[in-house]
């Protein structure tokens, strides 16, 4: 390589060394740039924390009722009650502490399965398209005509005997597998759609040309490309199932007692409103509603962020 | 008319022949359906195309858009399989081959693609783009002198070694290209496909790109099948070209023979369309203005396909029509029978020593015409 | 006033709700609250429950019996189904009969099981159609038991044992769509499924308990509280609160005067599988029932709807002595103490089993806080839907004290203690198999009259005391508030908990 | 066939004929991004006349298309802003008019034709929709009269069997076709300019050829002033008259077409002529123009070209040239530009 | 198209052979691993006799002996029911009721529920989107954003539990005092559902659930405007000189419409989950409503047949939104 274009290279790529980051990294600097996504990551962090760690917040047990302690209103920092108590004189603060376990590892699990699966199922029916695609687009028909919450309904009340526990998790089981029955389909029409599109890309054929194995073909060059609308969707899939399994403990599907959710909670606590108990409705409906919306808010701004179009 | 002769005409590379192509026909299916997909027609992508490359050549290939030329690409390295003919490399034909066998062609034959934003994937480092290769067969080099390799590669083709840990898009076009290349000679290939590889790229950067395959061909040997549409590109770095319209050869000669004295009036007509950068030569070029569009592949009109837009053909035919056919008779049908029904063959006829497939070839200097 | 407003007939037109769709209005075939309310209006039986649970003559003239074998029973002439045809004793031997037989897998047909001939119309192809015991002559129906029984004339007034027009057997679909009743109310129209049942005064009608008003329309809510809100916005004539309105409702100054609330003879109960070794000691069982402080469970899950159950038979019914369950007054202190004495291991969790139901989830919610408060067992619940905890419960499959509930099905404390507790017995579930109790039952039976055989049962009520096989908890309690288009002195229950819907009358 | 008669409002008050039909002086537009101000045009001047045809080249992301879509004003405010200049049409700075003003200068003065005749056209309406709506829209015509007239302006420009064809949604038409169509419609209301924005870049060569005579002749009988906005400077030494070469959102150079080939008086245009291989003549090797152009959000002072320069001295550095009128029409920012043109 | 419309519903009806049958198989292997729902038809806490049960086994079809068989997959049960539903029998449910006056019965209520949802969706979601598109960046379209994430937060069910019980009966009794009770106001804001009013009271509850969906609609629809606001052909329209108002509604929003429709099927079962507890709670009914007791007594004929429509729908609903691409999209063609 002659001088003149090893200068004329160092130059161009001085010209070029603009942020020297990945897709990631440059989606988390706008990110961090976005209050709103600032303090959505935040509450999503401390939501987190209840779940995995509630002791930090209370060291009361939720399940430690006394029923001489029924239905006190919140007492704030003036009482023993910080939220008060429900009518079976459970301390509110840490019901709503336990409450979010269950919400959070399901609808976490949930996706955690339906993304996988739809990884899977989407990869390959796209990558080999053929009969797998035959057949995996036909069971995602047929799926996807019975309707998602119609179907997990179904599957939890016939399938109620089936049960695990009654730990905060163990209990939360059964509505996981079944939002998960039926929720993969999603996922996986959107990977495979994902990975036909990729299949065209010119950088696949030219790995296909060097001679690429199957497998390197889909993880590296292909299954990559699912990923970021995978994933900017995810956000709100985790509101919407935390509202499902709150739906479904409307319903009395949800999680079983003596472990509680925030959906238990909202569908015990509805009632009282108007029976003069408001912060039974309240309380959870907040912390469910600002956790929706943080979610939700991130998941906007993560989408934006990853969307070059929009940058 | 003459005798036909062989195809594999051409003078100017000396030297073995490494790719022989013989009759190679890709027909893609057009299927419909619901329930089941039925095949209800055929794109006639590449349809009965024999080419040969030899030892340091490279053969340009040019064409209008849709006419098969990446299709024919994709075919030499076994990107798609051909719905018949065959493809010899160094006289092994690889259309039969398995997986093993495909796998030990790509060390051959390798392709430079013609998009260089599209065709790195955006995740990877440079490195693990001009890596791959060697991953994809571990024995060519081994795993201690990879980096080497990579950065060996690099300095080939004109990269800085150190940016080995860069991502495609801290690269501008140009040099996306030059990384193209270089994962392409990785294997050390002798043949190498380059399908528009300067297409994308700005006419000011166009010019590294071609030097530096130029370069490449003189140090390292290779053989190029050049894909372009720009004739200009392709005069400039071919030895031979192939002018290809709608899935066939139309004419076949050494760089000379096709700009210099193209018998196919689609040849003439495509280098007379060809804007020149010079305002000068606006009075001497012969203008000749072709009609309409290349027909689909899919129904690809009878006899010569180039018909339906032939001047000459219309020519021909206006000497023996009466005026009252000249009014009755629509445009499309203007043309001699022969023309509409016998397709014609690509061999050499009167008046040059190259082949092309004309009933009515003539040569005519269209660049230097008065 | 009328809640309707619009209605043209403004005065007595009577808006209600039902808790839930009934499966049937088929007479045998109706065992639930709903249908029992609409057959109780379209339909008129031999007997009728007063206030004290007593069976009154209706539509019987006499009922006699020498051996507490045969019974003979005189049907009042000249009472019309809707349709015109008799009631006659026919009408009554061709609904039992229809209930009886197996076939027709009517829900009721336990109700005639001590009938003679019964067991010959059970299986798949029954020997026989008609049960052997029943004879109808004109207005005379001679029933013959299979063993003597003294209760059997407490039974009659049940739902189960009204009469059908031939009419209504020959196609009892259409019957079912549009009742063939004989009572002061007959169907306006088809019955509306999942909708509404709608009522018009049946004018023909000579019985004592005709009806003060022309319509009643009932709307079918899914769930017992459901109505709440139409009552509120005036659209429903009574309802009950759900437990979370109870305490704004009872002490809203306008409302309060407009509840009627009074026990019922429906129990609720802890069942104790004494099949499982773990519970078997008797000092446990005992001290899990002083442990409880019923009151308080009450003011959490059902306040205003149950009272405390401290015996196994209601006193309201005949035979039933109040407070003859020691054990269940709460008593925290010697609850421990015999729980200490008791063959608990320490920190064993202990599952409560219960059918899924919200109500259901906040009593032995409650339930469990207690024992966990006062005797320190770690709980956890296990909530069934209604056929598969009735399935494990029938086969011993409960791993914990398990919900249970019980309904008579005639007026008489012996109804709480032989079907429930009694050995072999269809609904004991526990696996208790108590000789003395036994014993004592087998001797009341035999006792020549009902209020000899009442006593001994009371005996045989003290064995069970001391065994708490059963945990009594709760005595449902039915309070109802009513609108102002009701007049107050009108209002009357049932002692087996249903507002006696004959009796209302527009203000 | 029957004409529909048009009568074509006066639209714009306060032309003065005997000014120049076309002025763009010292034009600069930014862009706000991520990064910062875009410099996307930075100082852009020409001339046009009534059936003059200027030609602007330069290499992509040089400032041409915006330079155009300044012009007609319509670029996307923000995160586009006019930060200097003026756009004389006739006299009248079209830049100062109101929005109201401005919209029926577009296609009944300046009409524009774009690089991709697919997207550039709405694929859910039929192409005699799209064409009839700027008569329905200017001049007030029925849905009928603009049909007739739609089917016109394809005859216009060669479509065969207008009638039937003016029904058909754009995809159904080939890539020539549909540019030829953007064309009538540029040309349907009569504008006095008419700005070609790469008009042949995705075309094939010979159906560039069509196109390119087409807009030759058109313009050549209705003397209309045309911009011919490409980067391919073959296309450009056909048909241009006069060129302007842009580079990093300035023009650098302003000439004839005779004398921009023969003597290019800036390096880059001379770089430019060197790099492109020829067909007619036997390959050599291709120069090379080193380097890349600048980050438009940090142009460095100075030259923006000097850094790719092998005429550049310290002045070109520290000093940006202005273009200066040199010799004749001639015109180029550079310091050495005798220096350039004298040089072999 | 006619040619394509008939293969789709043959499709369709494949699709659906095979969702009912995944439905009967999860009933079937319900009854198989948690016993047979006969033992709940004997309310109260009364154990039958074998007799009994046998009786009703045999009445409502339960008897089949591969409903004791784990795993069994009930072909014969399966073929005969469907055969039925050919014949337009779609059996008896557990209250010995056809299950064809059920369907009759919920299919209108919900389908009403639908169109006030829809209705809401539409106009809220496309005016908003529009909107916020147009005016991307500024104030507005964060308004419209995070106001309508707010919303979309809310748990539909939240909302109509409040409603039903904190402000339904409050409003009726003001309207009924202010205009009668019979006026519309006051009919509209019945706590539960009137039969004789079936628009009207389900009016309230269906505008409550679809401003929840508002949010993804006005989502998609923003999104949507703002490709086509980039696209070439807006650009083109702007240079012709067009008005703003004109460009928005003729080059902007039939393209944005074609994203939209591909999502309706998608919305649509999301309405029908929305429908089980809005349904519920307001006594609607419909469909959800009959699914969810269905479900709930095992109610099997009920639970298939209900399915069956609701696939139904879905399928149709489907085959009606490639349809619609057509109309929107004229470069899609179905032969
Ligand atoms: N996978 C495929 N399936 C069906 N048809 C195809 C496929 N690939 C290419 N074709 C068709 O085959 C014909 C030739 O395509 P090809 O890409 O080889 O043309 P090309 O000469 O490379 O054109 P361009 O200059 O536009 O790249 C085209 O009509 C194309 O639509
Ligand atoms: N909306 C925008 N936001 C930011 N920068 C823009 C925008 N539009 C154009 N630019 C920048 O303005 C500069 C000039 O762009 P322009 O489109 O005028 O180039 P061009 O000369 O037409 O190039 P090409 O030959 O590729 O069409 C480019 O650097 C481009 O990145
Ligand atoms: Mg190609
Ligand atoms: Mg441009």
């Amino acid at each position: 390589m002659s001088e003149a274009a090893a200068q004329q290279e160092a130059q161009e790529s001085m010209a070029l060394s603009a942020p020297a980051s990945g897709m990631w990294r440059d989606a988390f600097r706008s990110l961090r740039r976005r209050p709103d996504a600032v303090i959505s990551a935040v509450w999503i962090l401390v939501v987190i924390l209840m779940a995995v760690a509630p002791w930090i917040f209370t060291s009361k047990d939720y399940l430690a009722c006394d029923g001489d302690n029924s239905k006190i209103k919140p007492q704030w920092f003036g009482g023993e009650f910080f939220l008060g108590t429900n009518n079976q004189g459970c301390d509110y603060f840490a019901m709503t502490i336990a409450g979010a376990r269950p919400s959070i590892f399901l609808s976490f699990m949930v996706i955690l399965i339906t993304v996988t699966v739809g990884f899977i199922l989407g990869g390959l029916a796209g990558y080999y398209g053929g009969w797998i695609d035959a057949i995996v687009s036909r069971v995602v028909e047929v799926w996807m005509v019975i309707p998602f919450f119609l179907g997990a309904v179904l599957l939890l009340t016939l399938f109620q005997d089936f049960k695990l526990g009654g730990g905060q998790i163990l209990a939360v089981i059964p509505p996981t597998l079944a939002l998960a029955f039926f929720g993969w389909t999603t996922d996986t029409r959107l990977v495979r759609a994902s990975v036909l599109q990729a299949k065209q890309f010119d950088y696949v054929q030219a790995a296909r040309s060097l001679g690429a194995s199957d497998r390197r073909m889909l993880f590296r060059h292909i299954l990559p490309n699912a990923i970021a609308p995978v994933l900017s969707g995810l956000p709100i899939a985790v509101g919407a199932y935390i509202t499902t399994e709150a739906a479904l403990s409307v319903l009395g599907l949800g999680v079983r007692p003596p472990a509680t959710s925030w959906g238990t909670l909202i569908a015990e606590g509805a009632p009282w409103v108007q029976g003069g108990y408001p912060h039974l409705l309240i309380i959870p409906g907040t912390v469910l509603l600002l956790t929706i919306l943080a979610f939700a808010l991130l998941g906007d701004a993560l989408r934006d962020a990853l969307d070059p179009k929009l940058r | 008319m003459n005798e036909p002769t062989t195809v594999a005409a051409g003078t100017a590379a000396a030297g073995e022949t490494v790719l022989e192509v013989d009759n190679l026909v890709k027909h893609f299916p057009i299927r419909a359906g619901v329930v089941f997909k039925k095949k209800i027609g055929a794109v006639k992508a590449v349809d009965g195309v024999s080419l040969s490359l030899r030892k340091g050549e490279t053969l340009g290939v040019v064409g209008e858009s849709g006419c098969g030329k990446s299709t024919l690409a994709k075919l030499l390295v076994g990107l798609e399989r051909p719905t018949s003919g065959g493809i010899r490399v160094k006289g092994e034909d690889i259309t039969r081959l398995g997986r093993k066998g495909l796998h030990r062609l790509r060390r051959n034959v390798q392709m430079v693609f013609q998009d260089p934003y599209t065709s790195l994937n955006p995740r990877m480092t440079v490195g693990d783009i001009i890596g791959e290769p060697f991953v994809i067969h571990p024995d060519v080099v081994p795993k201690s002198g990879r980096r080497k390799a990579i950065q060996d590669l690099l300095d080939v083709v004109g990269l800085n070694p150190d940016h080995i840990n860069r991502y495609p898009h801290q690269f501008s076009g140009g040099q996306r290209q030059r990384i193209g290349i270089a994962r392409a000679l990785a294997l050390k290939p002798e043949i190498l496909l380059c399908d528009e590889p300067v297409s994308a790229l700005d006419v000011s950067i166009q010019g590294q790109v071609i030097n530096l395959l130029e370069e490449l061909q003189d140090e390292l040997g290779l053989s190029y099948i050049f894909i372009a549409h720009d004739l200009s590109v392709v005069r400039h770095i071919a030895d031979r070209v192939a002018v290809m319209y709608l899935g066939s050869v139309a004419e076949l000669g050494t760089e000379d023979e096709i700009y210099e004295s193209p018998m196919h009036p689609y040849t003439q007509a495509l280098l007379s369309a060809v804007p020149v950068p010079d305002p000068k030569a606006r009075e001497h070029k012969a203008e000749i203005i072709l009609e309409g569009d290349v027909p689909s592949p899919a129904n690809p009109p009878s006899g010569c396909r180039f018909r339906t837009r032939c001047f000459k053909a219309r020519q021909e035919w206006a000497k023996t029509a009466t005026p009252e056919q000249k009014d009755s008779t629509s445009y499309a049908d203007q043309v001699p029978d022969n023309c509409r029904d016998e397709q014609p063959l690509l061999q050499i006829r009167p008046g040059a020593d190259h082949p092309n497939a004309c009933h009515y070839a003539a040569p005519r200097d269209v660049l230097h015409a008065a | 006033a009328c809640g309707g407003g619009g209605g043209e007939s403004a005065s007595g037109d009577m808006k209600f709700g039902l808790g839930a769709e009934p499966p049937s209005l088929i007479p045998p075939n109706t065992t639930e609250s709903e249908g029992s309310i609409i057959l109780s209006l379209t339909y008129a039986g031999l007997f009728d429950y007063n206030e004290k649970a007593e069976a009154e003559n209706l539509l019987a003239k006499s009922i006699e019996t020498k051996d507490n074998k045969t019974w003979t029973i005189e049907i009042e002439d000249g009472h019309k189904f809707h349709n015109g045809e008799p009631v006659d004793a026919e009408a009554f031997k061709r609904a039992w009969d229809w209930g009886a037989y197996a076939p027709n897998a009517a829900t009721g047909s336990y109700f005639f099981d001590r009938i003679k001939g019964f067991a010959d119309m059970q299986g798949k192809k029954p020997k026989a159609k008609e049960l052997a015991g029943l004879k109808a002559d004109g207005q005379t129906l001679t029933i013959e038991l299979d063993k003597p029984w003294a209760g059997f004339s407490t039974m009659l007034g049940y739902t189960a044992f009204l009469p059908m027009a031939e009419e209504c057997v020959k196609d009892t679909k259409a019957c079912n769509d549009k009742p063939i009743g004989n009572g002061p109310m007959k169907f306006d129209g088809k019955w509306k499924h999942k909708e509404s049942i709608s009522l018009v005064k049946n004018d023909k009608y000579k019985g004592p308990n005709k009806v003060k008003y022309d319509k009643a329309d009932f709307t079918i809510y899914d769930g017992d509280a459901n109505c709440w809100a139409d009552f509120e916005s005036e659209d429903i004539d009574i309802c009950s609160p759900p437990v979370e309105k109870w305490e704004g409702a009872k002490n809203d100054p306008d409302l309060k005067e407009r509840l009627i609330s009074e026990p019922s003879t429906s129990l609720t109960y802890l069942g104790m599988p004494v099949y499982d070794k773990a519970f078997q000691d008797k000092k446990l069982r005992q001290a899990f029932s002083l442990a409880i402080d019923r009151e308080k469970v009450i003011d959490i899950a059902t306040p205003g709807r149950a009272v405390p159950a401290t015996e196994f038979a209601p006193p309201s019914l005949p035979g039933g002595v109040e407070g003859a369950c020691e054990f269940c007054k709460f008593d925290a202190k010697e609850a421990k103490k015999l729980f200490e004495e008791s063959s608990w291991p320490k920190g064993k969790k202990m599952e409560i089993w219960y059918n899924a139901d919200p109500t259901n989830k906040a009593i032995f919610e409650a339930v469990g806080n207690q024992l966990k408060k006062n005797l320190g067992v770690e709980f956890e619940l296990v909530v069934k839907d209604w056929d598969p905890f009735l399935a494990a419960t029938d086969k011993h499959k409960a791993k914990g004290p398990f919900r249970m509930g019980w309904l008579p099905d005639y007026p008489l404390n012996e109804n709480y203690l032989k079907p429930i507790y009694g050995n072999g017995a269809a609904n004991n579930r526990f696996g208790y198999e108590g000789k003395d109790f036994n014993k004592k039952l087998a001797e009341a039976d035999a006792a020549k009259t009902l209020e000899e055989g009442m006593e001994i049962y009371a005996e045989a009520e003290k064995i069970l005391a001391e065994e708490m096989i059963g945990i009594p908890l709760s005595w449902a309690k039915s309070s109802s508030f009513y609108s102002e288009n009701i007049d107050p002195k009108s209002v009357k229950y049932f002692p087996v908990g249903q507002i006696q819907y004959d009796k209302l009358a527009p203000a | 066939m029957t004409t529909v008669e048009i009568a074509k409002k006066d639209v714009l008050a306060g032309l003065d004929p005997s000014a120049p039909l076309l002025r763009v002086k010292n034009l600069q537009v930014e862009f706000n991004t991520r990064e910062g101000k875009a410099k996307a045009v930075n100082g852009v001047n020409f001339t046009l006349e009534e059936g003059q045809t200027l030609a602007i080249v330069g290499e992509s992301g040089s400032g041409k298309s915006v330079t155009s879509q300044a012009i007609m004003g319509i670029l996307d405010i923000p995160p586009a802003r006019i930060a200097d200049g003026e756009v004389l049409f006739r006299g009248v700075d079209l830049l100062k008019l109101k929005a109201k003003e401005m919209r029926p200068v577009r296609a009944n003065h300046i009409a524009m034709v774009f690089q991709d005749a697919l997207s550039a056209l709405n694929p859910v309406w039929t192409v005699g929709f799209q064409l009839g709506e700027l008569f329905r829209i200017h001049r007030g015509m029925s849905r009928s009269d603009a049909r007739k007239r739609a089917i016109e302006l394809l005859d216009l420009v060669k479509i065969p069997a207008a009638k039937q064809r003016v029904d058909e949604y754009p995809h159904q038409f080939s890539g020539g076709m549909r540019q030829r169509v953007m064309i009538a419609m540029a040309l349907a209301l009569d504008p006095e300019i008419l700005i070609a924005d790469e008009p042949t870049t995705a075309l094939d060569v010979t159906v560039q050829a069509q196109i390119m005579r087409l807009l030759a002749e058109i313009q050549a009988e209705r003397q209309m002033g045309l911009i011919l906005i490409t980067h391919d400077l073959g296309v450009v030494a056909d048909v241009a008259d006069d060129v302007t070469v842009m580079y990093a959102g300035r023009a650098v150079e302003q000439a004839t077409i005779h004398e921009i080939f023969e003597k290019p008086a800036h390096p880059y245009t001379k770089a430019l002529l060197k790099s492109i291989p020829r067909l007619d003549v036997k390959g050599q090797r291709l120069e090379v123009i080193a380097g890349l152009p600048p980050v438009l959000t940090n142009i460095p002072p100075g030259c923006s070209f000097a850094p790719r320069c092998g005429y550049a001295q310290d002045v070109c550095r520290t000093d940006d040239p202005e273009l200066l009128q040199f010799t004749g029409e001639r015109f180029a920012a550079c310091h050495f530009s005798s220096e350039v043109m004298n040089d072999e | 198209m006619g040619r394509y419309v008939v293969r789709r519903l043959l499709v369709a009806l494949l699709t659906l052979f095979l969702a009912l049958f995944v439905i009967h198989y999860a009933t079937s292997l319900s009854i198989q691993a948690g016993g047979d729902p006969a033992r709940a038809f004997f309310s109260a806490d009364r154990t039958p006799t074998e007799s009994q049960l046998d009786a009703v086994r045999t009445k409502y079809g339960l008897d089949n002996p591969c409903l004791r068989q784990l795993g069994n997959p009930c072909v014969d049960m399966y073929v005969e029911r469907v055969a039925n539903y050919s014949t337009g029998d779609f059996g008896e449910n557990y209250n010995q009721q056809p299950v064809l006056d059920d369907l009759a019965q919920a299919v209108p209520n919900t389908l009403r529920l639908f169109a006030f949802m829809f209705a809401t969706w539409l106009i809220f979601g496309l005016t908003f989107g529009m909107i916020a598109a147009w005016r991307r960046g500024r104030p507005t379209d964060y308004g419209i954003r995070f106001s309508t994430i707010l919303l979309g937060a809310i748990p539909p069910f939240l909302l109509i539990i409040t409603y039903k019980f904190v402000l339904a009966a409050p409003l009726r009794s003001y309207f009924g005092d202010a205009y009668g009770r019979d006026s519309m106001l006051a009919l509209m804001f019945k706590p539960s559902f009137d039969p004789d009013n079936p628009w009207l009271s389900v009016a309230i509850p269906g505008i409550l659930v679809g401003l929840v969906g508002v949010d993804a609609f006005t989502r998609l629809t923003r999104a949507s405007v703002l490709e086509n606001l980039r696209a070439d052909y807006v650009r083109t329209a702007k240079a012709k000189g067009l008005r703003t108002g004109r460009m928005m509604i003729v080059h902007v929003l039939r393209n944005s419409m074609i994203p939209i429709s591909t999502m309706i099927g998608v919305y649509l079962a999301a309405a029908l989950a929305g429908a089980v507890f809005t349904e519920g709670i307001m006594n609607i009914r419909g469909l959800g409503l009959l699914i969810f007791e269905a479900s709930r007594e095992k109610d099997i004929p009920v639970i298939m047949a209900t399915v069956a429509i609701a696939a139904i729908g879905v399928l149709v609903v489907n085959l009606i939104v490639d349809l619609m691409y057509a109309v929107f999209d004229p470069r899609i063609r179905y032969e």
